[in-house]
């Protein structure tokens, strides 16, 4: 059976211009890889969102880290000052890897 | 005011209507978000090309380099002429000032094109090299709005915002389209023309109609829209593009140039501006600038701001 | 008959059949999503637009209205003739058979804008207020089909379905689309033509071949697809077209036009009902729908429904 | 170190088509986010589908809801009567939030 | 208050030419359903890529399915022999399911 | 060379050149990918019409055969000529040496397309019957890629690859459209001909946008681009471009003909191939194929190739 081990899962919903500042924060906190995903509209306390405006400014991404808890946590600690500005939604879990040297 | 119905039964503009009254109705009627990408990118190619091919064929005067320095005052300008507006009168904090005052300095490609095919159908032709003025007005108003929002904070501008600013997809499209225009000439753009002239009206009518569908729904989805903040969304383009076609008539432009300066200065932003405050001032309300500059000024200047500055650009250009 | 080699050897038929093929041969062709959706939105505007132009030109006699009567009625008929077949015949449940029926009583835009166009193209011209009946036709099979499937139970219709359907997305761009060609006429019409008329077939050429891909992939997938009802997919619009042209040359009107009712009649929805389904009856197999609808009847009535139903209305007009 | 607070996590598998309803009855459950993901395609005891069709009535979304417990217990149990019919997938799982005062 | 079991939920970056392969194995595993989720971008060891390649050979797909304890073992066995080669990232973890017997 | 700047100051190369510098200057202009798919389409199905018609039109005679014989040779040869040389002095690994040899065996639709553009804007037509060998090049270099990287090792051909290298989606729509295009024939073809004729040039204009875009930006990301690869990759097409030429002379092609025949031969695939190898071999490093093929020698065929084979060809003509 194949080896597994946990690591953190961490997403955080982002305004699709500010996807490559959170890609820095990850790196700086010593996490080399990401993914971001497409998502489609959404609502929140600040009104409804969605991808149709031709600028792309109101686009989000969900924006997926998977990382050790010391990484994890330097980068969660990073975001915080972008916490109220940004409106950022951030989301931590627990997942099982394989090949964990990678995370 | 006879051009107020040939602007209004063209058919880019029916079709805007078209699409306002189908969000109007809450029909699920949509054009997906990368065709209206696509379509805008080709009106952008389009509109730089034709300009440059009309100065191979014209030759630039000096008019050129006036028309761009008025365009750079204006945008630059602009912001700092309103943000006491939207902060006294809107009742906005100073973020939101800065970051809609950007907007209104920076300028709205499509209605530039709408206004430039409306007025060419009837006979009064902008100038090919207004579209370097256009281009020329995009991005100075961003640096405006940003030093109005955050005076006394740190660090003004970050590289992605200046490589945002200098480099934005749109200012490139557009002075590139318009110098292999200049670089062809009309020999070199016949085997093209098919698609960027014959096809171009045709797809303003598509563009125009998602537009409407957008520029509506924006309006019905709004919550940040005051009826003050609408007020002067509607009075800014007035003054602006009254100032615009003054300025225009005073350095000597033509009266389809000097309105197509008035357009410009009009105009608000909500392509390239919008992304840079999402990047800049995420602390600006999204929602706000979008209802004002996408929700009222858009239709208001389609519908209204195209004939009437014919209409101003005439005056002057008589009374000159 | 000749006419039949005709449609088969026009430009767009032929892309049918090659995207048919290349399903067929698991090829992996196939055209973005998006891009379907643009073309799709594109022939409903241009069909309209010109629709509405020739009834500019035309006027409008007393046989528009009684062809939109005509597909009111069968639209809102049709479901009703054939949903008992679907349950007796075809074994299907009641939810299903109103469903399947919903579909047969609406019509697919793109059967009628490749009639129109192969017609066209042989100098058999249909009438331009066809696409008022075209649109009119869209949605009253929905509330036929849905008050089949749910005869006794509590509500019938939702707020959003009504929406959907007055609204519906299509019906208010073929119906706009029109207006606006009658507002414009022929010469408001000529800058848009290049794209709106110049392109249309070629575009159509691409649209069909992504729908022959669909409608393949459609069928290799589906598990849902009994032999009894793949046959009442084709004897469904031979049946149905049949009463179309009969119905259409009993009011009067001229042959294309009586074949153009025959046409509409025997297509079925692929876009606007199954989408209303989705949202009102989703315990129906929409597996199943779309593999009759699109899958059987969409290629049949490509193929052979085009020139039968022009056949037909030839013998019945010289007959009449 | 900033704080965590745990949240549930609802994830569903919804037609296109329906995801409005779905988000009226998270209102109503009292839940005022959402996030639509776009899906490409996939398969179950249904057979295959994607979202190559010109309807988009077989195009699906993944609806993602954070939420406290009470009212993510109160939204599932309003899906009840949808999942047969609609053949929902739903999924629940914990994460840890920032800012937990916002779900 | 509706029942919910524990189900495992499996995801799997993978490249979008192999997708298909990922849907064979999970299916010789005795699992029936599984959705795929589009993504955008993203970096790890290899570099960055991007969606934007005409060719779509570099695109990437979010392969989800949710599976019982067995399959999900079984199908992560399976997946071995494809780790290195095609460079996945493989993650597991528990989530609560309505209607069980689906999965 | 006067044909050097004929090709750099046409429309669609300055559009190259413009994507290219925007992408350099990290502009963040871009074009839709499903954009770009549809723009790929749409000149495959045009190229491969316009080749059908003029067959139709002019006949197939025996140089047909020998001209899809001498792409059959030459797709399946070249990654065999090349891939030593990847192996010793560009240091790669048996794997990531088939895998590019394959790339460079195979074919460039863009690069032929443009190529045909610009030597027929000068009066030098490409013969019809060259699509059919531009679409069988595209893929038997895929299998001797294969052949090449897994030698010894188990089963070469898995049914998915098979079906890739069959009924490849660029193959089967090139060579249907194709196929079309000879049934159709010049009249059947009038109709289709706004969309597939007179919009060509400017589609390509567009697409070339967004090629330079990626070219670019890939070769910004590369990390895995060695000196000594990127010399490769202009070497191999000159190398393959010059056998081409020489091979289409020898058989008895026309100047243009044996021209294009060059340009395939010097072209490499970054559509099919990348993909059949994601395929097929997993482990070889995607990000260096798609640097050498798409951004070193597609922008140099572009520019320098273009007119370097056509200058070859007309020597070569000549001394015949
Ligand atoms: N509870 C939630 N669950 C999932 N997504 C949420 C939630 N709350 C907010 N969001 C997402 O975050 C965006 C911004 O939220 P807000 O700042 O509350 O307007 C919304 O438009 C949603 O897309
Ligand atoms: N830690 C991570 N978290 C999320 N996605 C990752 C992570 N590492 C790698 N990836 C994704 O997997 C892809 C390939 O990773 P790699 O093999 O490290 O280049 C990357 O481009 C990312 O999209
Ligand atoms: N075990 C599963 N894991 C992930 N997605 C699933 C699973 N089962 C079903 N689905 C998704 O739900 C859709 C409908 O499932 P079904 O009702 O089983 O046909 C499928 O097409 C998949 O997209
Ligand atoms: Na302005
Ligand atoms: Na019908
Ligand atoms: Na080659």
């Amino acid at each position: 059976m194949i080896k597994m081990t946990e690591r953190e899962r961490i997403e955080v919903l982002v305004d699709a211009p500010l996807a490559p500042q959170l890609a820095r924060l990850a790196l700086q906190a010593g996490i080399t890889g990401h993914t971001l995903i497409r998502t489609d509209s959404g609502q929140g306390h600040s009104g409804e969102w969605s991808e149709d405006l031709i600028s792309g400014a109101t686009a989000k991404y969900l924006f997926l880290t998977v990382a050790n808890s010391e990484s994890a946590t330097r980068f969660l600690d990073s975001l915080e000052p972008l916490l109220e500005s940004h409106g950022l939604v951030v989301l931590r879990s627990i997942v099982d890897v394989i090949r964990p040297e990678r995370f | 005011m006879d051009q107020l119905s040939a602007t209004l039964l063209s058919a880019p503009v029916l079709f805007f209507v078209l699409g306002a009254l189908a969000a109007a109705a809450r029909s699920d009627l949509s054009v997906p978000e990368t065709i209206a990408k696509a379509m805008s990118l080709y009106l952008m190619a389009a509109i730089g090309l034709k300009g440059g091919v009309e100065v191979a064929k014209a030759g630039v005067g000096p008019e050129l380099v006036s028309a761009l320095a008025a365009g750079l005052v204006l945008s630059a300008t602009i912001p700092f002429l309103i943000a006491p507006v939207l902060a006294r009168f809107g009742r906005l904090d100073r973020t939101n000032s800065g970051a809609v005052a950007a907007h209104y300095g920076s300028v709205s490609v499509v209605t530039f094109v709408t206004a430039s095919q409306v007025y060419g159908a009837n006979g009064f032709a902008i100038a090919g090299f207004m579209v370097a003025v256009l281009a020329m007005m995009e991005t100075p108003a961003i640096l405006s709005g940003l030093f109005i929002a955050r005076r006394e904070k740190g660090t003004l501008f970050s590289r992605e915002l200046l490589r945002e600013v200098l480099f934005n997809g749109s200012v490139v499209l557009l002075l590139g389209s318009f110098a292999i225009g200049m670089v062809i000439g009309e020999e070199g753009f016949e085997p093209i023309s098919p698609v960027f002239t014959a096809g171009f009206t045709g797809v303003l009518c598509l563009f125009l109609l998602d537009m409407g569908l957008i520029a509506m729904r924006r309006i019905l989805k709004t919550r940040a829209l005051t009826l003050r903040l609408a007020m002067l969304a509607i009075v800014f383009p007035i003054f602006n593009g009254t100032i615009g076609v003054l300025f225009g008539s005073a350095i000597g432009l033509d009266a389809p140039s000097a309105a197509a300066l008035g357009i410009l200065a009009a105009s608000a932003s909500y392509i390239a501006v919008p992304a840079a405050m999402r990047l800049s001032l995420p602390q600006a309300d999204a929602g706000l600038y979008l209802a004002m500059s996408l929700g009222v000024t858009f239709p208001f200047n389609i519908v209204i701001g195209i004939p009437l500055f014919r209409w101003l650009a005439e005056i002057l250009g008589g009374a000159l």
